[in-house]
C-alpha cells in the first residue's frame, strides 16, 4: 500500500492488484479503483495541463463531470474519473483534445429495443427506493445507473447497507449498471448507453433519480491541482480508500461539506479549517466537526506551483494545506428532465435550478428534485416508484417500508458567485480555460443572453458540457448584469447526450456488410460466378456488364450489344417492381393514375404506361399486363417499386376509397429474364414447348401463361426494351436461377444494365431518373402520344400551367457528335454555336445519356435541350473545360425507326 | 494545446428600446435579417431600420447550422445568387473587420452510383460555364484531397468520384452574424431582442406596421426574415405560403487534433462533415420527415448518420458525440428560396432557404435590401418570386441538393 | 415430367447458436387475400378455410396446417404446406365471387425463417422495436414490422418461443447475416447484482 | 423517435411510418375548373401551424393503412386521433 491508500475501508479489493500505465509510467491499483482513484493512490493528482493556457491541472471530481483528468485509451478520449481500472490499461493524459488514430476498432457494438412499465434512471437511494417500490408490484421495471455499482452517493457514505432493495428477487426487474441514460426523447423514449450496447427503452412511466452535481467555487487560481470538489474528496476517501491530501481546507456555501469534514477526520486526515460563506452556519454542525469554521467568508486565492500549498481568505489570512475541498452548492442533475422538455425554475434557498413542469409521463425524485436529505430521498423515491407502477397498471400505489436512516441537515445555502481577485485567474470552465474576465468582456460587449455569453466565451461547450461550470457562469453573468437572480438569466439548453457517446456505439451493428441491406436477385450467385461487375441501384446489386478475360468495360458492352442486336442475349430484369392490381375498378383506377388509358386493354395484352406526379412531372413508367377482367399486373422501375405501390395505396385509400381495387406487391414473387435478339425465337422454341412463338401467333405486346420444358410454370411476355425481337420470361423466384441457367445453356450472351441502357437509347426509349430529373413532362420527352386527351389523370391539370405549356422548354432530342468517335460525357452542358465561351455562358441543356453504339458504329447521345425539337439538324457545342465537342441535333431515335426488328 | 480562436471585439451592439416607427422593419434577427440590415445601410443609405428578434440575435438556424459554404448549384438562377454570395464572403472579413474564420478549404460532394456520377458531372459542367469553380475528381484524387475517406471498392457504397469546389468551405456561424450585427449597429440600426412580432397593423391589404411584445412599431416597409417561423408570421397576416417547417439536426464531437482537412458531403450515404477550427467534427443529419417547431428531432436519424459516417470515415469510430441539437428549416416544394413581394402591400418575404441558407447569407441580405429599399426585385432574386409556384417555373434543386448544405 | 427443383437463396439453412436455432422452412405456400371483412364473401372465405379470418389486428388463426395471419384490416396471408397455394387460391377466388378484393399467390414472395430457442427473443430485441415480451406478444400473434433494416412479417408460433421471420428473398441473405451476428452476442443486461462484471472481460 | 398510434396495430415507432403532411386536403373535383393560382394552391400550399396540426400518416412497414391524427408541432404531443 502506498501512503496515499488508506489502511482500511473502501469498496476496493485489496487482494486484487491491477497493473496499469499512465503517461508511460507503470503503476498498480486495486480492483474497484477508477483510473483517477488509482492515480491518487499513487500520489498522482496532477494531470495534463490546460488546453489553451498550459496551466497545471489536477483531478477535480470523482465522476462524469470531470473537466481536467481526461485520458486517451485505445484512441478514445475518456475521463479518468469514470474509467474502471483493469489489468494492462494504458492511458495517456490529454487536455480536452482527442486524437484519432487509424487503428481499426474490433469492438462489437449492438443495440437493444425494450419496453417497460417503469424506468428508473439513477441508482442512488432515491432510485433504489423507486425501483424497489415499482419492481415489487410485478411491473416491468428497469433501473439504469451509470456507475459500476448501485448506491449513488451512498457509495461514498460509510456504513450503509446497500442490499436492502433486494431487486434480484423481482423477475421482471432488470438492473443495468454501467449504463447511462444519455438521451430522453419524445413519448418516454430513453436511450441508454451501456459500454458496447445502446438500449432503446420505451417506458410507460419514468422516474428520474439522477442526483445532483456539486459545484465548484470561483476564485483566483481555483484551477490549481489540489482544488477538488468536496463530494469527490469524500468519495475518494470512503469509496476508494485513498487520500487526495493530508491537510485539508474545506470551503463551502452549504451544510454538505461538514459531513465531508467528519469523514476526513475519521479517516485520520487533518482538516485545518472550514470556510463557510454563511455568517451563521448551523451551530450543531459547527460544534460537531470541532475544527475552526471561518464564517461569512470565502476563499479568494490559492498558492503553490503544481499543487496547492495554501489558501487565501481575503487579503489578510492564509492557511497552509495540500488540498482544498470546495462545495459551491449543488445542481440537481436536471439534464434528463430538461431533455424531456421539462422546465426548470430557480430556487433561491439552495441557489439552484430545479425541476418544475414537464409534459412527459415522468417524476423527478431525490437530489435531482432538490431533496437533499437521505430520508426524504428514500421516501420520495419509494412513493414515486409505487405511483409509477400504479399508473402503469400495477400495485395499489403504496410505497414499501424503508430502512431507517440518520437525520441530516440541509439548511439554506449562500452562494458565492464572485469574489475579489484577479478575474483572469478565476476559472469558470476549466476545460475551455474561460474565466470571469472572459464573461465580463462578453457582457461588456453588449451581450445580455446567457446563450450569447456561452458562444462568446465557449463556456460549457467542452466534453463536460458545463456540468460543473455552467451554473457558476450564470451566477457571474447575473451579478455582472445586475440581475435580480440567476433565475432571471436562465440556463442554456440541455441537449443529448448527457455524457459523450462514441460514434461506433451509435452506429451499432449497421457497419460494413450490415450497413445497408444488399438486395440480391435469385440469379445473383450466377452473376458472381460469371464475373459480373455490379452497380448499385437503390439497395440492389445489378450486373453492370460481364467482362471476359482481357476485356475492359467498353469492349464488354460493345460485345454484349452486338450479341443482342445480331444474335442472342439475356438479362436479369428481376428487380423491376411488380404490383398486382385487382378489383372491379382496377381499370378505372389505372386510368386515373396513368397518363394513358388502361380500362380497355385486352386481356392477355400489355401496354406501356407513364405516371406523373400531380405537378405533371414524370414520376415512373412501366409495362402493364391485363391478366383478367378485374386483374392487372403493373411493372415499375427498379428504384421506384416501393414508391409506386405507396402512391397507389395513397390515392386509393385517401382519395378514392370508393374504388373497388386492391394492390399486392409481387416484385419478389417473380424472377424475370429478358431474352433478346433475332435468335431468341429459335432459342426459346425448345424451352417453351407449349407455345407457338411465331409473330402471328404470339403478337408483340401480348403475354402467355405456360410451362417451360422443365416443368416450371412461366409467364412469357413479348415486350422489348431493346427494339429487337424479345421475350420476357417470368417464373417464381425460386425457379429464377434454374430458368436462367436453362436459357444460358442455349448460348445466350448475358448482358448487364449498361448494355440495356445502350440498346434502349439507340431506340430513343427514356430511363426515368436518367433522362428525366423531376422537371420533365411527358411532352418534353416527345411522348405526347402517351398523354390521353379524353380522361383526367393525376398531373394533367399541370400541363396547362404557363410554364409547362411554354414552347421553349427543355425537350428530349438526339445528338450525334460530328466526330463519330467523340463520346459526349453524360452531364455535358450544351450551348449554341457562336456564343463566346466566357462565363456565364448561356446553356441550352445537357446530355442525359451517351454511349458508343456497336450497331451504329459510332457514338450518340440523348439530351434535354431548350426548344430542342426546333433545333433538329443544327449543331450545338459541348464545352468540356479544355475541349469542345460539336454535335448535331437529331430525332431521339437512332436505330430501326420503323420498328421492323421487334417481330424478328 | 488547442487552436485558439480570434478574440471577439470589445463591443458588439447597443441594446436599444424600440422606437415608434422606422423606415424599414426586419422581422427576424438571424443571419439573413442582420445581413439585410447591413446592406440597407451600406448599399442604400437606409439606416432608419430596426431588426426585431423574438429571442437572442442569431439564435435560430444561424446558431445551429453546419456552416458549409459553396456555390456549386445546378441551375443558372441558383448558381448566380450563391456565387454572388461566395464572392461577398471572400471580401467580407475585411469589409466587416471581423475574423469569422472563413476558410476556403474545399467541398467534396461524393458520388457513389453511376447516377450520382452523371449528376455530379452535369453540375460540374454547368458550374464551369456559369463561372463557378468546379472540378470532377476520380477516387484517387478524392483520397488525395481527403486522405481519411475510405475509397476502397469493398465498402457498401464505394466512392466513384466527387465534385470539388475548391473555393467552397466553412465559416464560424455566430461570428458571421455578430459581424453583420456589429456593423449594422454602428450604422445606427436598432437591433431589438426579446421582441416578438405577434401581429400586423394594417389598412385593408396594406401593411402599416407590426404588433410586438414590446409594443406596436410602424414601418414603411416590412421584411420577414424569420426562416422556420415564416409560416407562423405570414399566418398572422392571413397569408399562406408554400412552406413546411421540419427539424434538421446536427451534432459535434469532442475537440480532436486535426484529422479532416476539407468538407465532405454525400447525398447517397447521407453524410456531411467538416472539422471546425476549434477541432470538433461538425456533422449534419437528415431532415426529420414530419413538420415541427420543436428544434429537436429523432434519435434514429442521428444513429443512421453515425453509421453512414463510419462507412466513409472508419477513423471516426472512436470519436464521441458530445452534443446534438436541431433547428427548424423552412422547406419549399422546389428546395429554392422565396424572395420578394407578397400580395400585401409593404410586406415582403425572404424565406424557404431550408437546409442551405447559411452560405447565401450575404447575397440574401444584398438582394433583400435592394427589394426592401426599392420595392422591386434585384435581378438576382427575380426568378425566386412567389409567382413561380403558379406559373410552374420552379427552380428545382432537389437533384443537386438532396441534403443541401 | 419432373419439375426442376426449387432453390432458395438460403439453401436450406439450419444453424445452431448458443440458445437459438435458425433455419429456413422451405417453400410453404402463401396466399395474400384482400377483402372487406364484413362483406358476405368473408363468411364464404371462412367456410372454405374452415375458420373465421382473424379480425383482431396482429393475430393469427391456425386451423390444421394452415395459418391465417392478419396483415391489415382488409388483408390476410394464408400460410400453408408446400403445394397448398393453388388450392387456396382457387377456393378463395371462388369464395370471393364478384365481391371486390384480391387473391394472389405470393408463395415465392417471402422466405420463411424459423428462429427458436431460449434466446430467440433476445436476438430479435437487438433490431426490432416492437414489444415482444410475453405480456405483450405471444403465440398466435403476428406483426409486420422492421427487423434491423428489413421489413419483416413476424409470427410467434409457440411459447418456446419459436418465431417465423418472413422476409423478401432479396433481403434474406442480409437478414440471416444480421440474425447470426446478433445471435453471436452474449446476453447482456442480465446483471442483477448491481455489482457489474469485470470491465476487462 | 415519435410513438405513433396506428388505429389498427397500436403504438409503433415512427420509423415504421411514412409521413403524409396535412390531412383533409382533397383532390379537386374538377381540376380543369381551377385557375392556375388555385391549382398551385392545391399542389404546393399546405398549412404549417405551430401547434395542433391534423396530419396524415401511413403505417408503411405495418398494415399499410393511411390514417389521420392531430399532433402538436411545438411539443410533439399527439393530441387526439382523428
Ligand atoms: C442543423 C442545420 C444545419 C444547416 N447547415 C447548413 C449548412 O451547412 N450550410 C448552409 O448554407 N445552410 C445550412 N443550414 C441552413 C441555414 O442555417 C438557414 O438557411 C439560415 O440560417 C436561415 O436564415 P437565418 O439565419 O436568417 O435564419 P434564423 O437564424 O433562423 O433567423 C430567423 C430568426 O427569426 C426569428 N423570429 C421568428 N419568429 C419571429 C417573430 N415572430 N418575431 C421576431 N422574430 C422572430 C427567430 O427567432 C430567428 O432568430 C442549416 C440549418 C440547420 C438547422
Ligand atoms: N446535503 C446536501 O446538500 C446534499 C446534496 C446533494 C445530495 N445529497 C445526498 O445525496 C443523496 C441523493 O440521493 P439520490 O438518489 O437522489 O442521488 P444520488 O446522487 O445518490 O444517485 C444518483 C445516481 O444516478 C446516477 N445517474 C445520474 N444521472 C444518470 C444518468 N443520466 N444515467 C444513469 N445514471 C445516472 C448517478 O451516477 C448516481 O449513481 C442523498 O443521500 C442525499 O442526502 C446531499
Ligand atoms: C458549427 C458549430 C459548432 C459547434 N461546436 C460546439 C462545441 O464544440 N461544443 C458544444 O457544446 N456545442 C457546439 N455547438 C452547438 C451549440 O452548443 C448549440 O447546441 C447550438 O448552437 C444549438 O443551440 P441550442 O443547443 O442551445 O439550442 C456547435 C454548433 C455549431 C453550429
Ligand atoms: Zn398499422
Amino acid at each position: 500500500m502506498t501512503a496515499h491508500r488508506l489502511p482500511n475501508g473502501g469498496r476496493v479489493d485489496r487482494a486484487a492488484p491491477v497493473r496499469f500505465t499512465y503517461d508511460g509510467k507503470r503503476y498498480t491499483g486495486l480492483r474497484g479503483d477508477t483510473l483517477a482513484s488509482a492515480l491518487i493512490a499513487n500520489g498522482v493528482l496532477e494531470v495534463a495541463p490546460s488546453s489553451y493556457r498550459g496551466r497545471p491541472r489536477g483531478i477535480v471530481t470523482a465522476g462524469v463531470d470531470e473537466p481536467n483528468a481526461l485520458v486517451l485509451v485505445d484512441g478514445s478520449l475518456l475521463p479518468a474519473t469514470t474509467l474502471e481500472l483493469h489489468d494492462g490499461l494504458s492511458a495517456t493524459g490529454r487536455s480536452g483534445v482527442g486524437r484519432l488514430t487509424d487503428s481499426t476498432d474490433s469492438v462489437r457494438h449492438d443495440k437493444r429495443y425494450v419496453h417497460c412499465d417503469v424506468l428508473v434512471v439513477g441508482g442512488g437511494p432515491a432510485g433504489l427506493a423507486a425501483a424497489q417500490a415499482a419492481g415489487r408490484t410485478g411491473a416491468r421495471t428497469i433501473l439504469a445507473d451509470e456507475r459500476t455499482e448501485l448506491g449513488g452517493t451512498l457509495l461514498a457514505t460509510k456504513g450503509f447497507d446497500l442490499s436492502w432493495p433486494g431487486l434480484a428477487e423481482f423477475p421482471e426487474t432488470r438492473v443495468l449498471s454501467r449504463t447511462t441514460a444519455v438521451g430522453y426523447y419524445d413519448q418516454n423514449y430513453v436511450v441508454l448507453a451501456q459500454r458496447n450496447t445502446l438500449w432503446h427503452v420505451r417506458a410507460k412511466r419514468v422516474v428520474l433519480a439522477t442526483g445532483a452535481h456539486e459545484r465548484p467555487l470561483v476564485f483566483a487560481d481555483n484551477d490549481r491541482p489540489g482544488v477538488m470538489l468536496a463530494s469527490a474528496v469524500r468519495e475518494y476517501v470512503n469509496r476508494y480508500a485513498v487520500a487526495p491530501g493530508q491537510n485539508v481546507v474545506l470551503a463551502t456555501t452549504n451544510d454538505s461539506a461538514y459531513q465531508v469534514a467528519l469523514d476526513l477526520i475519521a479517516a485520520g486526515i487533518t482538516v485545518s479549517a472550514i470556510v463557510d460563506s454563511r455568517p451563521e452556519p448551523p451551530a450543531a454542525l459547527v460544534n460537531q466537526v470541532g475544527v475552526e469554521v471561518i464564517t461569512g467568508s470565502a476563499v479568494t486565492g490559492t498558492e503553490g506551483r503544481h499543487r496547492v500549498s495554501a489558501v487565501h481568505i481575503g487579503p489578510d489570512r492564509s492557511i497552509p494545506c495540500d488540498l482544498l475541498a470546495v462545495s459551491g452548492g449543488w445542481n440537481p442533475a436536471v439534464h434528463m428532465f430538461s431533455q424531456a422538455q421539462g422546465r426548470v425554475r430557480y430556487e433561491e434557498r439552495i441557489a439552484a435550478f430545479v425541476p418544475d413542469t414537464c409534459p412527459q409521463d415522468l417524476e423527478v425524485v431525490g437530489a435531482a428534485n432538490a431533496t437533499y436529505e437521505l430520508a426524504a430521498c428514500l421516501a420520495e423515491g419509494a412513493a414515486a416508484g409505487a405511483r409509477a407502477a400504479h399508473l402503469a397498471g400495477f400495485g395499489g400505489g403504496t410505497a414499501p417500508e424503508l430502512p431507517p436512516v440518520p437525520a441530516e441537515s440541509d439548511s439554506a445555502h449562500r452562494p458565492v458567485w464572485m469574489v475579489e481577485g484577479d478575474e483572469t485567474l478565476q476559472f469558470i470552465d476549466l476545460q475551455r480555460d474561460s474565466t470571469v474576465a472572459d464573461i465580463r468582456r462578453a457582457t461588456g460587449a453588449g451581450l445580455r443572453s446567457v446563450e450569447h455569453v456561452k458562444r462568446y466565451t465557449t463556456v460549457g461547450t467542452g466534453l463536460d458540457q458545463g456540468r460543473t461550470g455552467g451554473v457558476p457562469a450564470i451566477g457571474v453573468i447575473a451579478e455582472l448584469l445586475g440581475a435580480s437572480s440567476p433565475g432571471e438569466v436562465g440556463t442554456t439548453t440541455y441537449r443529448p447526450p448527457y455524457t459523450p457517446v462514441s460514434f461506433a456505439l451509435l452506429a451499432g451493428r449497421d457497419r460494413g456488410e450490415l450497413h445497408d441491406p444488399i438486395r440480391r436477385t435469385a440469379m445473383h450467385s450466377w452473376h458472381v460466378a460469371h464475373g459480373a461487375v455490379f452497380e448499385d441501384v437503390g439497395q440492389w446489386k445489378r450486373p453492370h456488364h460481364y467482362p471476359r478475360a482481357g476485356e475492359d468495360a467498353q469492349a464488354a458492352v460493345l460485345r454484349e450489344c452486338t450479341a443482342a442486336r445480331t444474335g442472342l442475349a439475356m438479362m436479369d430484369a428481376s428487380t423491376l417492381g411488380k404490383i398486382e392490381v385487382q378489383g372491379p375498378d382496377a381499370g378505372e383506377f389505372l386510368n386515373r393514375m396513368y397518363t394513358n388509358a388502361f380500362a380497355k386493354l385486352a386481356i392477355g395484352s400489355c401496354r406501356y404506361g407513364m405516371l406523373c406526379r400531380a405537378d405533371g412531372m414524370v414520376f415512373d413508367d412501366g409495362v402493364v399486363l391485363r391478366l383478367a377482367e378485374d386483374r392487372y399486373l403493373t411493372t415499375t422501375t427498379t428504384g421506384n417499386a416501393a414508391a409506386v405501390l405507396d402512391w397507389f395505396e395513397e390515392w386509393q385509400q385517401t382519395e378514392w376509397p370508393e374504388l373497388r381495387v386492391r394492390f399486392t406487391s409481387v416484385t419478389e414473387q417473380w424472377a424475370t429474364i429478358a431474352v433478346v435478339g433475332p435468335g431468341s425465337r429459335a432459342a426459346l422454341t425448345p424451352l417453351l414447348p407449349d407455345l407457338d412463338l411465331s409473330a402471328a401467333a404470339f403478337g408483340f405486346m401480348t403475354f402467355r401463361d405456360t410451362v417451360l420444358c422443365n416443368g416450371v410454370p412461366a409467364r412469357v411476355a413479348r415486350v422489348s426494351f431493346s427494339g429487337e425481337l424479345a421475350f420476357e420470361i417470368n417464373v417464381a423466384t425460386w425457379h429464377g436461377l434454374s430458368t436462367w441457367e436453362l436459357v444460358a445453356n442455349t448460348g445466350a450472351t448475358p448482358y448487364g444494365t449498361e448494355t440495356m441502357h445502350v440498346l434502349r437509347a439507340e431506340k430513343g426509349f427514356v430511363i426515368v431518373g436518367q433522362d428525366t430529373d423531376g422537371t420533365v413532362t411527358p411532352q418534353d420527352l416527345g411522348m405526347d402520344w402517351i398523354v390521353s386527351k379524353r380522361k383526367d389523370f393525376v398531373g394533367r391539370r399541370s400541363f396547362s400551367r404557363p410554364d409547362t405549356a411554354r414552347p421553349d422548354r427543355r425537350q428530349l432530342v438526339g445528338l450525334l457528335p460530328v466526330d463519330p468517335d467523340d463520346l459526349l460525357p453524360e452531364g455535358a452542358q450544351l450551348v449554341a454555336g457562336g456564343v463566346p465561351l466566357t462565363p456565364p455562358v448561356p446553356m441550352l441543356g445537357h446530355v442525359t445519356s451517351s454511349y458508343r453504339s456497336a450497331a451504329l458504329g459510332r457514338t450518340f447521345a440523348l439530351a434535354l435541350v431548350a426548344g430542342g425539337r426546333d433545333l433538329i439538324g443544327r449543331e450545338l457545342l459541348a464545352p468540356l473545360g479544355n475541349r469542345v465537342i460539336t454535335a448535331t441535333v437529331t430525332e431521339p431515335i437512332f436505330y430501326d425507326p420503323e420498328g421492323t426488328r421487334r417481330d424478328g | 494545446m488547442s487552436a485558439v480562436l480570434p478574440e471577439h471585439p470589445e463591443f458588439l451592439w447597443r441594446n436599444p428600446d424600440p422606437r415608434r416607427s422606422y423606415e424599414v422593419v426586419i422581422v427576424g434577427g438571424g443571419g439573413h435579417g442582420l445581413a439585410t440590415a447591413y446592406y440597407l445601410a451600406r448599399n442604400h443609405g437606409i439606416t432608419n431600420v430596426a431588426v426585431l428578434e423574438r429571442g437572442w440575435l442569431a439564435g435560430g438556424n444561424m446558431a445551429r447550422n453546419t456552416t458549409i459554404i459553396r456555390s456549386n448549384y445546378l441551375w443558372d438562377e441558383s448558381a448566380a445568387i450563391y456565387e454572388h454570395a461566395l464572392k461577398q464572403w471572400e471580401a467580407l472579413p475585411e469589409e466587416l473587420d471581423y475574423d469569422f474564420l472563413f476558410s476556403q478549404r474545399g467541398v467534396l460532394n461524393l458520388a457513389h452510383t453511376p447516377q450520382d456520377v452523371r449528376e455530379g458531372v452535369r453540375r460540374v459542367n454547368a458550374n464551369q460555364l456559369n463561372g463557378v469553380d468546379a472540378e470532377w475528381l476520380n477516387p484517387d484524387q478524392v483520397k488525395e484531397f481527403c486522405p481519411i475517406v475510405d475509397i476502397s471498392p469493398g465498402v457498401r457504397y464505394p466512392v466513384l468520384g466527387a465534385t470539388l469546389q475548391p473555393r467552397a468551405g466553412i465559416a464560424k456561424h455566430d461570428h458571421v452574424a455578430w459581424a453583420f450585427a456589429r456593423t449594422a449597429d454602428e450604422h445606427g440600426i436598432d437591433l431589438i431582442q426579446d421582441c416578438e412580432v405577434t401581429g400586423f397593423l394594417r389598412d385593408g391589404d396594406k401593411i402599416l406596421g407590426v404588433q410586438t411584445t414590446r409594443g406596436p412599431i410602424m414601418a414603411d416597409r416590412i421584411g420577414l426574415a424569420a426562416a422556420g417561423h415564416t409560416s407562423v408570421l405570414a399566418g398572422l397576416a392571413g397569408l399562406r405560403l408554400p412552406l413546411q417547417s421540419h427539424p434538421l439536426q446536427a451534432l459535434v464531437s469532442e475537440l480532436l487534433e486535426p484529422v479532416h482537412p476539407c468538407v465532405v458531403m454525400s447525398n447517397h450515404v447521407h453524410v456531411y462533415v467538416s472539422q471546425a477550427h476549434k477541432g470538433e467534427l461538425v456533422m449534419g443529419a437528415g431532415v426529420d420527415p414530419y413538420n415541427s417547431y420543436a428544434q429537436r428531432g429523432s434519435v434514429h436519424v442521428i444513429e443512421r448518420q453515425m453509421a453512414a459516417a463510419l462507412e466513409l470515415f472508419p477513423i471516426f469510430a472512436r470519436a464521441h458525440v458530445i452534443r446534438t441539437w436541431g433547428g427548424i428549416v423552412d422547406v419549399t416544394p422546389d428546395a429554392s428560396p422565396i424572395i420578394g413581394a407578397t400580395p400585401l402591400a409593404n410586406l415582403f418575404v425572404n424565406c424557404g432557404w431550408g437546409t442551405g441558407g447559411f452560405k447565401a447569407t450575404p447575397a440574401s441580405g444584398w438582394v433583400y435590401a435592394h427589394t426592401l429599399a426599392t420595392g422591386r426585385a434585384h435581378p438576382l432574386n427575380e426568378p425566386f418570386a412567389l409567382e413561380r409556384f403558379t406559373t410552374g417555373a420552379l427552380i428545382d434543386e432537389h437533384g443537386a441538393a438532396a441534403v443541401a448544405h | 415430367m419432373t419439375v426442376e427443383p426449387r432453390r432458395s437463396p438460403l439453401d436450406g439453412l439450419d444453424v445452431h447458436r448458443e440458445g437459438v436455432r435458425l433455419r429456413e422452412l422451405p417453400f410453404p405456400s402463401q396466399v395474400d387475400l384482400r377483402l372487406d371483412p364484413v362483406g358476405t364473401a368473408a363468411n364464404r372465405v371462412a367456410q372454405s378455410l374452415g375458420t373465421p379470418l382473424p379480425v383482431v389486428p396482429n393475430t393469427v388463426v391456425v386451423s390444421g396446417d394452415r395459418h391465417t395471419l392478419w396483415l391489415g384490416p382488409d388483408e390476410w396471408l394464408v400460410v400453408g404446406p408446400d403445394g397448398d397455394a393453388p388450392v387456396v387460391v382457387r377456393a378463395l377466388r371462388e369464395a370471393l365471387g364478384t365481391e371486390p378484393g384480391s387473391v394472389v399467390d405470393v408463395s415465392a414472395n417471402r422466405v420463411v425463417l424459423e428462429l427458436s430457442g431460449a434466446r430467440a427473443r433476445d436476438v430479435l430485441e437487438q433490431g426490432c422495436s416492437i414489444d415482444l415480451h410475453p405480456r405483450a406478444f405471444g403465440p398466435e400473434r403476428c406483426a409486420q414490422t422492421l427487423l434491423a433494416r428489413a421489413n419483416v412479417l413476424l409470427y410467434q408460433v409457440n411459447e418456446m418461443p419459436t418465431y417465423w421471420v418472413m422476409v423478401r428473398p432479396s433481403f434474406a441473405e442480409y437478414l440471416v447475416s444480421w440474425l447470426l451476428d446478433a445471435a453471436r452476442c452474449p446476453r447482456v443486461g442480465a446483471d442483477r447484482s448491481g455489482r457489474g462484471t469485470d470491465p476487462s472481460s | 423517435m415519435l410513438l405513433i398510434p396506428c388505429p389498427w396495430c397500436g403504438d409503433r415507432d415512427e420509423t415504421e411510418f411514412h409521413y403524409g403532411g396535412q390531412a383533409h386536403v382533397a383532390y379537386p373535383q374538377s381540376p380543369d375548373a381551377l385557375s392556375d393560382a388555385q391549382w398551385a394552391e392545391y399542389l404546393f400550399v399546405r398549412d404549417n401551424p405551430k401547434g395542433e396540426f391534423a396530419e396524415r400518416w401511413c403505417h408503411n412497414a405495418g398494415c399499410r393503412r393511411w390514417f389521420n391524427l392531430v399532433r402538436d408541432t411545438a411539443t410533439h404531443q399527439i393530441v387526439v386521433q382523428r
